[in-house]
């Protein structure tokens, strides 16, 4: 698979007195193929860690009431890298002990498949739990992909954030 | 002097093409770039200030460009 | 392995214009064998779902300062399950759409392994990363399942989270 | 009576045993029940008011209990 190292980013400060004191990191990665969970989670296990949190966003078959077949994910590839690396280095630099592993997919995508990939670990449940949503919500604004909606009709059109509907969003 | 500009998605889709040469006066800002490219077939897609990326980093509106810098016109983002 | 099927909620309320509209509902399991975290998620994941979260809660090679060997896990069985099961029903109750499983593993674990795994769909991303804060905090107030550590020197000892040294949380 | 108590974990370690027949008043109350146990071998690690299950769910101090509830004494839960 075309996984593309990006960076490991530099600890974040110097470890604590604890010689298992966890370092920050991560990885990040713009794939063609698809998206391996387990092995994006093998990427920020180890012993020191204690949580690990994850997020996957999938491929509806319907959005804002339109019935879709495929989603076409498009990336200005050296910006969205150096966007995510942004968003990892800011998040492990508020966290310190943080590890985080990010894969967004590009191309053709079918019901059910995963476009985006994000495993955050740390010794305590508090930082990985709000790693995953600071990371996706930072994802989602400033990363510059696109994705073009082919719907069964026949048709496609660019989704534009800025302009569909507003989800209702419970709990 | 020529701005050569990287366009995407919805942009690349209304301009027909996925790198344009526009040109532009000397010196020349991102707002004047954009007002060039407005200028031209399909440049009635682009918003009052769209976003723009200058070697990978996103800028504001009065940032100086050259033709060295590589320059990208970029629609509403949708990753995710 | 010896998965428990536990119990299928009810649809939390009719079901919404949409023939696509996602159905609440989960499982919930206390296991004795190494957690499948891909079959997890396979359990929430359909067409109509846009975002899976998951929490794993995994075996620290040191706590509270001492050197951990492995942790063995306990549960109150039958307890426990209804306890999983209340959770995982109020959370649905307040997330129309969200799907649940969950499965907390009992036995002698070694570092690095998976002792509780969390992981909720939803057609939105919010709703789904709400889903798995809330259960892991009402799975450790709740549910009747105890850890006792072994330690390098050989001792053991019952962890006691109403007297352990309070974590620190960045973040 | 006799309530047949289950105890787990430090509980199980400090008394013993897992399953212990406790004597007590009839009527009686979850609150007698843990009186009763506090008089045994082992019962000096129950706090003032320990967690207790009859029959698979919490209940408070005043519940009654028959020979017929499942009850269970229960040290600070631990899980995840």
């Amino acid at each position: 698979m075309r996984w593309r190292s990006f960076r490991r980013w530099p600890v974040a400060e110097a470890a604590a007195s604890a010689p298992s004191a966890a370092q920050s990191g991560g990885w990040i990665a713009i794939v063609e193929q698809p998206i391996d969970v387990t092995s994006l989670i093998a990427r920020v296990s180890d012993g020191s860690v204690g949580a690990i949190s994850t997020f996957l966003g999938t491929v509806r078959h319907v959005n804002d009431g339109r019935d879709v077949t495929g989603i076409e994910y498009h990336a200005y590839q050296p910006m969205a890298e150096r966007e995510l690396a942004l968003i990892a280095d800011e998040t492990c630099t508020a966290s310190p002990g943080l590890r985080l592993a990010i894969e967004h997919r590009v191309g053709t995508l079918g019901i059910g498949e995963v476009s985006v990939a994000i495993a955050a670990s740390h010794p305590r449940r508090a930082p990985a739990l709000a790693a995953t949503t600071y990371v996706i919500e930072a994802l989602k604004r400033r990363v510059p992909i696109w994705k073009c909606e082919h719907y069964v009709d026949g048709s496609r059109a660019w989704v534009d954030p800025t302009t569909s509907v507003a989800p209702s969003t419970p709990l | 002097m020529t701005i050569h500009v990287l366009l995407f998605a919805s942009y690349a889709d209304a301009f027909g093409a996925r790198r344009l040469a526009v040109p532009v006066p000397v010196p020349c800002r991102v707002d004047d770039l954009v007002t060039a490219l407005r200028g031209l077939p399909g440049g009635h897609v682009l918003p009052s200030k769209p976003l723009v990326a200058v070697n990978h980093a996103w800028v504001p509106g009065d940032v100086s460009i050259t033709t060295q810098d590589e320059v990208a016109v970029i629609p509403p983002v949708a990753g995710g």
